[in-house]
This record gives C-alpha cells, structure tokens and sequence, in this order.
C-alpha cells in the first residue's frame, strides 16, 4: 500500500526493511544513532538530521556510531564488505569525501578488477550532497562527477521517495560499491511510497515527463527545477521531455539518445560545477553518439565555476533554477543548424 | 588583599580579557536568540562556555601569530581580534562582512590578523597551523601558530598526522585539544580510546598537558609556558582544555543525550566567567560593579553589531563570481 | 641559449632558478632530497625518480623530506603558502590525492572565495601522472578531471621540456593553487629548452600542428599520440589540427572553437577515464558554443571504463594509441550532418 | 639436548615455517635477479630479510583469519598460504596469475585465503583489517584480522585513525608495524616522532610490545598472545616487529642512503633464517642437512613456478574490460 511519506521516511524505512531481511546489513556512520558513551537519551540523533532515528530500537547493536574518522570507519565498511557482510556506511556530507576518498576509488572500486574479478564489495556509502542549506563551501557540495569519473564506482542520486526507497534497497542488494547521494534539500519531500519492499534496478532512467520540444536530461534536485521549467514553457507552447537519470552509474544513455532522437534538442541540467560535470558528460555522448539527431546546440545549465556561497542572496543565484533551464530551452529553440 | 594583585596579568589585562570573553558570550548568546527567531541561516555553532580557552591563550599572540579553528570559531575569532561587526555581518551573509558574505559562520577569517579561517573539516586546520608555524620558521621572527581541534575531530588523520609532522620539523606550533566531553551527540569517552591527551601527544614524541579549561589562569599559564618554548625554537606541544559547552552542537541540537540536570549543573558550577569574576574580585583586583559595567559595554557592542549587520547591504549577483582566483 | 634537455631536467631547473630567484619558494616531499636520518649519502634519491637531485647541494634546508603524511604536508605546504611562502609540494603520484584531497579542494581551492577575496594561496602540487609504467591501477591514473571540476584550482598538465619549464615557473609564480601534472612516460622526453628564465601564461593552448580537416583537441602525453595519428593520417591526405591545452584550468576554449570553426570536426583524446573526463568537457563546451560550426559528430578517445591494468600486455591496450586516435579523426570524416 | 624440542612449534612445524621463509627468500632473490635482467615490469618492492615477521605471525592463523597487507606483500602471501605459481605468474602479468595479470606485484591477493590484497597505497590496509575484524566479530567464531604496515606508513592517517577505531569498537585485529628501519630512502627515526611503538599505541589505548623480528621465535610467541587475547574478545593490539631488509626499497634502488658497510653487516647478523637454523640446529631439533635439503626443495619450487609463470599466456583485449563490476 503507498502513502506519502518525505525521502527521509524512504530512506528510514529502505535501510529497516533490509536489515530485518538480511542479517549482513549493518549500518555506521557519526551518530546515526546518537549518544553514544553519554548518560542520556540513546538514539538521541539518528544522524545529523534524524534519517536513522529509531532505527536502533529496532536492529539495535548493528548500527554503529563512530569516531571521527572516515577513513577508518568508512574503509572498516569496505573490508567488511570483502569479508560477506553488506555495510551501509554514511558520509555525512559528500564534502567530506576529501578525508576518506582513497578508500572508496583506490580500494573499494578498485578490488574486483585488481584482483581479476575474485573480489566482491557490496558497500553502500550514503552522503548527502547539495546546496540550499546556507551550509556554505564545505557543507554544499554536488561532486558526483568525481565519484562518477571513477570506474568502479556506482552513482545513485534520485529525486523522489519513491525512487529513493528503490534504489537504495537496489544499492544495499548490489554487489558492487555504490555512492547513494541524498540531496538534502529534499529530505522533506514528500511523495508516494509503497510500504512493501521493492528493488528500483540501476542504469533505467525514468523518463519523468514527455515531450516532443526538447529534452532535459538532469538527476537529483534538478528534476524539480526541470519541471519547474516544463511547467513554464507549456504556457507558452513547448513541450520539453524530462528524463530524471536516476543513477550516474552505470548510466542509462539509450533513454537519452531516444528522447534526444525524438525532439531532436538537449539541455543538460547539473547542481555540480561545470568543468567535467555531469551535464558535460551527458552531453558530450550525445554530440558523440547522437549527433546526426541534433537539430541544434547543445545546452548546459550549471552553476558558475566557484565555490558555494554562504549568504542565501548568492546561494540562491549560485543553483541552477527553473527560470534558468527554462531560457536554456529557449535558447536551443532559437538554434539550429546554419 | 586590595590592591596587591596575585595574577600574572596587569589590571588592564584582566579587564581586557573579562571584555574579551564577555564578548564572546553575548555574542554567542545572542546568536542563540536570533538563530531561535529564524533571523540567521545555515549551521552555526556556539563556543558560549568555552571562552576562557581562546582569550587565555590568545593573550600571548600578536597579529603575527597565526591560528587555524574549527567549525566552532566565533571565540576564536573575537579574541584574536577579529573585528566583531565584520563577523556578525558574515553571520547575516551580508556585504562587508569579514568575508563578504560568502564564508558565514564556519568559515570566518581574517588573515591579517593572523586568523587563517574557521573550518568545516574536522581537523583541516592542523596542517595549515603546521604551515603556518614553518612559514614563521622560514621569517624568524619567533612567531607561532595555534592549531584547535575538538576531542571529537582528534580523532581525525589529518589531525594526528599534524601532531608527527610537528615533532619531525620541531614546528613552533601549539596544539590545542578543546574537550568539550562532546562530538555532536557522541561523549568524547565513546570516540577517544584515550583517557588522557597527553598520553596521545606523547605517542608522537609531544609534550602534553591537561588543564581545567574553565580556569582561565590555568589555560593562561599553560599555554603561556608552551607558547614561549615554542618561540625559543624548543618545539611543539599539546595543551589539553577540558571545558564545556553551554548551548547544543549547533543551534537546533535538543541535548538529549546529556544526562538530566547536567546542562544546569556546568553553567553553574563550570561557567568559566563566573569563576574568573569569583577569583578576581576575592583577590581585590577588579570589583562586581566593574564586571558589570564591562558586561553592559559589551552588550552594547553586540547590539550595535546585529543592528549593523541587519542594516547592511546584501551581496548581489555581480559577487557571486568574484574571488575565485586571483587572475584566472 | 636553447639546449636539448629532458622534461625531469626542464622541472629541476625551473625549480633551481625559482629558488634563487625568490626566497620565499620552498620544496617538500616524501624523498625530494632522500636519506634523511641515515648514514649515508644525503640527497641520496632526489625524488623517488631522481627529478629534484642535485637541488639539495644548492638550496640546502629550503627543500625538505617529509613524513610519510600527504595531509600533513600538503596542508602545511598550503598553510604556508597562506602565510606568505611559495612552496612546492610533491605528492608523489596523483594517485595518492585520495588520503590528502581535503586540504587541496576544500581548504587551497576555497580560502580566497570563502574568505571574500581577502586570501592568496601561492601554492604548487608537483605530481606524477599517467599510465605506461607498468605500476598497475593505484599508481597509473590520470585524474585530472577531479581536480579540473574544482573551482579555485588551476590545473597544468604540460607535454614537452620547453613547456614542462615555463609552465612550471609561471606556477611557482602564479597566485593561486596550482596542481602541476608531470607525465612520468615523459620524465625521459627530450627538447628544446632555453637555459634563462621563461615563463608560459596559462590558458593559452598550443597549436603544435595546423591542419584543416579536422582538429584534434588533447594535453599530456596524448599530444604524442595525436602526433602520431597525424603523421599516418597525413599519408592519407588529411591534415589534423592539433591543440594542445596545457593548462586545463584555466581553458583556452577560444583556440579550440577557432580550430573547431576552421576544421568542422573535432576528436578530444584524453588519458583520462572516460566519463566526466577532459574529452567529455570539450567536446560538450564546443557541442554548446560552436554546435554551428561543427560538421559531423565529435568524436572521444579515451581509455576504458576500468581501472588500469598491470600487465603490460593489457596496459598497452588500456592507454589510448595513435592508431585509435587516427580512427577516431576517419569515423568522424565519414560522419556529416544528414 | 637432541630430542627433546624446546620451541613452542613441533618439529613439522618448524620444518613448514622454515620451509615457508625459505620460499619468500627464494621467490625474492629470484625476483631480484630476474628484474635486474629485466625480465619483469613495473615496481616490485622485496621482502626478503623480513621473512620471521610474516612467518611467525600467519603461523597463529587460519583461512577464516584476514590480512591486509602492503606493497611489500610477497612474503605476507606466501605465508598466509597463497600460491606460489599463482603469484609468479600474477608477477609476470599473466592469464591465470592470482589476479589473472591485473593486479601485479602490488596488488596480490586471494580472498579464498584470507589475503586482502597487498596494498599500493600507505596504511590502507588498516581501516581494511577492521572491517574484517568487525566481520569476524558479527559471525563471532573467534576470527581474527592483521594489519600489517611499515615504520614509514605508520605515519599516515588511515592508520593512525585506525587504531582508535579498533579500539573503540573493541576489533579483534592486531596492527604489525614492520619496522625496517627505513621508509624508501629515510630512516625511521627522521620520519616517526617517537622512539617506540608501544608509546605510540598507549595514544590509542591500545597495548604494544616490540620484538626482534629477526628472532622468528620472538615474532610468534608476542603474535601468539596477542592474537590468542583477539580471539577470545580482549581486543586489539600493536605490535612492532624491528628487522632489516636485504635489497633495496623496491627494485632499482641504489641504496646510496644506508651507511658504509650496513647492509654486508645486517646480512651476515641479522638474517633471521640463519638466526633460526642456529637456534634449531642447536638444540638439536632439526639438522643442518635437513635445512638445506628444504633449501633446495624449495629452490625447485621457485624454478618451476618461475618457468610456469613464463609459459603462461598473457592476457588479451577480451580481458582489458571485465571484471570492473559483478554487474554493470
Ligand atoms: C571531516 C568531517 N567529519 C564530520 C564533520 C561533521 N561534524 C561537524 S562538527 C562535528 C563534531 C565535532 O566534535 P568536536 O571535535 O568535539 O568539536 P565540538 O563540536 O565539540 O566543538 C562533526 C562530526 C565535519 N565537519 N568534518
Ligand atoms: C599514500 C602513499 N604515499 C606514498 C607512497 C609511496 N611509497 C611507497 S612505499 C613508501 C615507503 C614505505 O615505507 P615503509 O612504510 O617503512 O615500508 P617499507 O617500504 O619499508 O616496507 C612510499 C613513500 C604510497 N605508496 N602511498
Ligand atoms: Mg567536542
Ligand atoms: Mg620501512
């Protein structure tokens, strides 16, 4: 039966429901449970903004509290994942991936091809990535081109509950090394949700609105900026397709290519800084694979190349909004081939 | 005995000091209210209850010692001398704030006056305070660098790297471990598998020593005698404060992993400007009425402070792009 | 007076004369001088592949051996550079930046926007990159793109002696972080190098071959490569254009576009993995901004998605060659708009 | 006195831990003569002279037991029961190597047998072993996991975070810093800030001893208790095994660096496979003629994996692109 509970709820529940299904499932993180060693309430965060909570009454001793130290515990998650069990490890903050990185790209993406296909790792790491917090430069960042661009790695970032309780039960049942990225501006986001368990499997976009215009492809936040967009340039007669990727890796790029074929023009929307970007990605496979299709120039809506801004009168303008992808359309409406 | 005064600071001194943590205070506290109003974005974590660590061993520094805080900077800011209308501008994302807006809370600096930056990343600032500390090597002018970290961030590589890398260059760089009990909700006794900071500093051939660091003449002292060897080229050290926090991790943090009575209990028994005011005024120093008056000037300041920053400009598009580099 | 030397000659000497030149230049690394603490000879490896020997006799304790600590020492190098020091940190192999990443895209890329434009952080990060050494999937990686999406970074990735010395200088001069890319299948490469001082500005990519069908747009050791595919292509009466980038932060997109709007076709070669790659960036920069001008799809020559072999056998189909750099510039002069 | 066998090992036991440091020796020697002629790519770090440690350590273990070792791994695979032929040929690049030629000198591994991989990066290994020890500890059968890491690497983060982690959680995992004596071309006492191990572990909590880990015996009694205590839930534990290594850091190295007849007197004095045939043969446990006929056994297994690893096949464009994902 759905019901409309927040990403939060989805995540809360994907990771419940599969440790009650497989005893391997354990979790760690810095106070996903909260409390730990101090005289009052235990489970008294569940993460830093209560994700997990209440998990511990239920699955107890299997989620662990941390020190602070990604690397450490973040790679504890990968050997123990080597070694049959199936971690879920959270990166509070994906910024913080600049602490512990080397465990993930030079050893959990890395054992199965090094060791010629008789390793395993199925470690999920979950992070929260994205602006809108006025958490500023450290606390804001997208970087899931960084975590894409290694092979090895598999990328999940969904836009809605839905997707989300999907695929990150997918991501806890893979057995390979997965980055779920939590958008954390969607947290409270509510949508419908079956209670019962099921698997969203990885590399099928979700074409989230058709259209016969334009095609947007984006992930994450951005979707919603897209429809925002969509909704927009339908007063006005154009008809953009949305295509939500849902998982950067492995990615689902003949979705693209049939959306691209069928309106013949792209925009690429990214929360991440531009330079070898999502958005240059997707693009640049289609200007390879997709070319003749084309009708006019590709268009890419990113933030600017900078950090993120704290104050929220720069941050606002520093992500990507609808109005943006909207003229992105227009602009590649306008082209066209000389 | 009136007038005979047992402090190894002058009147003026302590009076200096007293305003320095008594701005911190009011400003924390007054960050507490307004970020309860709505009035203030994003993360902010209060240092109220700690104050007595930055302004005692910030006593010993000029503008050419450097430091490097952590997420948890505001009081490490005001008594390095960060100007606090600039700070409170940054808190409010205004234009005109220490860094224009563009830092706020986590990440206020002000290089000249040797403040190299608040910092989101648990431990980031150890190897910049090592920097720092090698840079002033290079200078000879017997400057120092400080490096905070938290009991929690202690344990973060980056941070025990700094404490072997120190030792191996003899850097002119003090460590100081602010223990609060506290990693967000996580005691310091769950995360630490240490009992004493100085049995850690010694693991990489450092000098450590714990002090009450509620006590501002204990904190005073010992960093004073660390900070001096350190100049005189003998190297770095670790100074251990054990302290409190009066407000939650950051604002919004309910503390209910703290045992029942425990908040009330520390901000009466532990308030480190109470005992500085208990220990000065018996000695006849510096009288209440003195106390008091330093007490209204400083919410004086910080009211003009948030009055200002309410008032200034916010920045605009034409800033967003600005700064990145410095040609590109 | 222009003398052939190798590109290791074209670093050590840039860094000889910058030393002399300014006091405040200092160096670090793990080995950079070599036997430290031992009783034998000092100086005694000069890098782990002898690039800075010989400097320790003439600039003594302004370079210096390191713990085996990157964070540390990175993060000193940068807090120096902070304080007024122009050091040049070594970390040996790009590889390594997964245990010392923080201090470089959260801490140098980010002090002069999160402080309001009131810091400079001169730094430079020698590192080695690149495959062909045989040194398997954890000291053989490219990884430019990571540094390359980082606003705040410059990144330098230099293809010949002369250029290695004078980008290397304008580094050790240029005001902001610098990751300084040395290609260690070039280490050995011989040129042309002036004995004075030279310094190249960066964004300004090198059209090292003219040609009119089609451009070839690379950096690093896949100049050569496209070198090569030049010469076999030549026989076959096509002329490439080829475009070296050296500097991939900033970017000299102008040349590209200009090369792209003579030639109408376009091949990015990148050593790099493919997705969010270099090759991706391109060819998505130009798919947006001179879509008009192209003739035909763009075409991308990278490795496979996969970490890089060791076996010499594999690591020689791994890296991309000039034959397939030649492929790629005859699919794309087949293609055509329809 | 001939007969009665003062070693915590039984005969057949000696002679299979003398068999397995020979073989280490063998297969390095062997490697380091058939680099020097150019025969194997890439960089290859040797282990022989440091044969007691691995041997006396993976003697106390089973295949349900975990490694994770370091770059300098041959001598950590063989003794934890990797094959031979497998390695040689994984050396050489080929199909049907222990990583079917992908993985190389650096990256050994065989998860069949509790060998996690050598390892091309500093301290990696650590967080690896506690993830294993934290495995071993939910199937709670007495499974242990080591952690091997040399004096230079010990200084890295990821280690360092790691012994507080273990201790925190309680791991059953025992940290081996392999004290060699230098880092590349760097002594250990420029690099690590503190003159013993054991100092460095009491930071973390954690108990330390230090051994002769040319004194095979030494290794695998300190090894015994403390794995022993693992198993049974008393947590982890340090322990620093000083020893010497016989080639340079890794092939190629001139070794300018170590003092003017260092390395003829560590060869002749600190061999620790002389020093356990003198110890053995003196107490009349086993002959002088038995070691050398192991010798030349062992010399044979190495010619053979050597000629089998020279027939193998390489491995060809099929194989660049498998094995990335189980599924993609
Ligand atoms: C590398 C990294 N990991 C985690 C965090 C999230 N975080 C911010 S503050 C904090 C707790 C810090 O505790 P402590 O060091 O004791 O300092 P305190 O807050 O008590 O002053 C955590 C986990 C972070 N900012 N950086
Ligand atoms: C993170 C990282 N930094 C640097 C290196 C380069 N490196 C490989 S081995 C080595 C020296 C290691 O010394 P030690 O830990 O004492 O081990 P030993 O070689 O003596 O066995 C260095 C610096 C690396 N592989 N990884
Ligand atoms: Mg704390
Ligand atoms: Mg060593």
């Amino acid at each position: 039966m759905a019901r409309t509970i927040s990403m939060k709820q989805a995540i809360n529940e994907a990771l419940d429901q599969e440790m009650a299904r497989d005893p391997r499932v354990i979790c760690m993180g810095e106070d996903i449970v909260g409390g730990a060693g101090a005289e009052g309430e235990k489970d008294a965060w569940g993460g830093v903004l209560g994700v997990t909570k209440g998990l511990y009454a239920k699955h107890g001793d299997r989620l662990m509290d941390t020190p602070l130290s990604e690397s450490a515990y973040i790679g504890a998650a990968i050997g123990a994942a080597a070694c049959g069990m199936r971690p879920v490890a959270e990166l509070m903050f994906i910024d913080f991936m600049g602490v512990c990185f080397d465990q993930i790209y030079n050893q959990a993406a890395k054992f199965r091809y090094m060791f010629g296909g008789k390793a395993e790792t199925p470690v999920v790491i979950r992070t929260m990535v994205g602006a809108g917090f006025r958490a500023a430069a450290q606390h804001s960042q997208m970087l899931t081109p960084l975590f894409t661009h290694i092979p090895g790695l598999k990328v999940v970032c969904p836009s809605t509950p839905y997707d989300t309780k999907g695929l990150l039960i997918q991501s806890i049942r893979d057995n390979d090394p997965v980055i779920f990225c939590e958008h954390k501006a969607l947290y409270d986001f509510q949508g419908e949700v079956p209670e019962a368990s099921y698997a969203i499997p990885f590399g099928e976009a979700n074409v989230v609105r058709e259209g016969k215009h334009c095609s947007i492809v984006t992930y994450g936040l951005m979707v919603h900026r897209a429809l925002e967009a969509a909704a927009t340039l339908a007063k006005e007669g154009v008809e953009v397709e949305i295509v939500d990727l849902r998982t950067l890796s492995p990615l689902d790029m003949d979705t693209v290519i049939e959306s691209v074929t069928k309106t013949g023009r792209l925009v690429c929307v990214d929360e991440a800084s531009p330079r070898c970007s999502i958005a240059a990605d997707i693009s640049a496979q289609v200007a390879m694979r997709a070319f003749g299709a084309l009708k006019a120039q590709i268009e890419m809506v990113t933030p600017p190349h900078t950090p993120v801004p704290f104050s929220p009168a720069l941050e606002d303008l520093y992500i990507p909004s609808g109005a943006q992808v909207a003229d992105a359309v227009r602009r590649t409406l306008k082209g066209g081939k000389h | 005995m009136a007038g005979t005064n047992p402090f190894p600071l002058s009147r003026d001194e302590l009076l200096k000091c007293y305003r320095t943590m008594g701005t911190i205070r009011e400003f924390e506290d007054r960050l507490h209210i307004d970020f309860g109003r709505g009035d203030i974005p994003g993360f902010v974590h209060l240092y109220a209850g700690e104050e007595a660590s930055a302004t005692g061993i910030m006593s010993h520094l000029g503008d050419g010692d450097r430091i490097a805080s952590t997420h948890r900077g505001h009081g490490h800011c005001i008594s390095k001398g960060v100007d606090v209308v600039a700070m409170m501008k940054e808190i409010y994302g205004r234009k005109g704030g220490a860094c224009n807006g563009k830092g706020g809370s986590m990440h206020i600096a002000d290089v000249s006056k040797g403040m190299m930056g608040a910092n989101g990343i648990l431990g980031a600032g150890a190897p910049l305070a090592c920097g720092a500390a090698l840079a002033a090597k290079y200078r000879k002018k017997g400057e120092v660098a400080i490096s905070f970290v938290g009991d929690g961030a202690s344990n973060q590589g980056t941070f025990l790297e700094s404490l072997n890398l120190a030792a191996v260059w003899n850097l002119p760089v003090l460590f100081v471990v602010e223990n609060n009990g506290y990693a967000e909700s996580t005691s310091r006794d769950y995360g630490t598998a240490v009992d004493s900071y100085v049995d850690r500093a010694a693991g990489f051939g450092l000098p450590g020593i714990t002090v009450d660091g509620t006590d501002f003449f204990a904190v005073y002292e010992a960093a004073g005698e660390m900070i001096k060897r350190a100049r005189e080229g003998g190297g770095p050290a670790l100074l251990e404060c054990k302290m409190v926090r009066f407000h939650g991790h950051f604002e919004g943090d309910a503390q209910t992993y703290r045992g029942a009575g425990e908040l009330d209990s520390i901000r009466a028994d532990q308030d480190c400007m109470k005992k500085f005011r208990a220990q000065v005024t018996a000695a006849g120093v510096i009288t209440a009425d003195e106390f008091k008056a330093i007490d209204r000037e400083v919410l004086g300041v910080i009211e003009n402070a948030v009055k200002e920053a309410k008032a200034a400009p916010l920045p605009t598009l034409a800033d967003l792009t600005t700064d990145v580099y410095v040609t590109y």
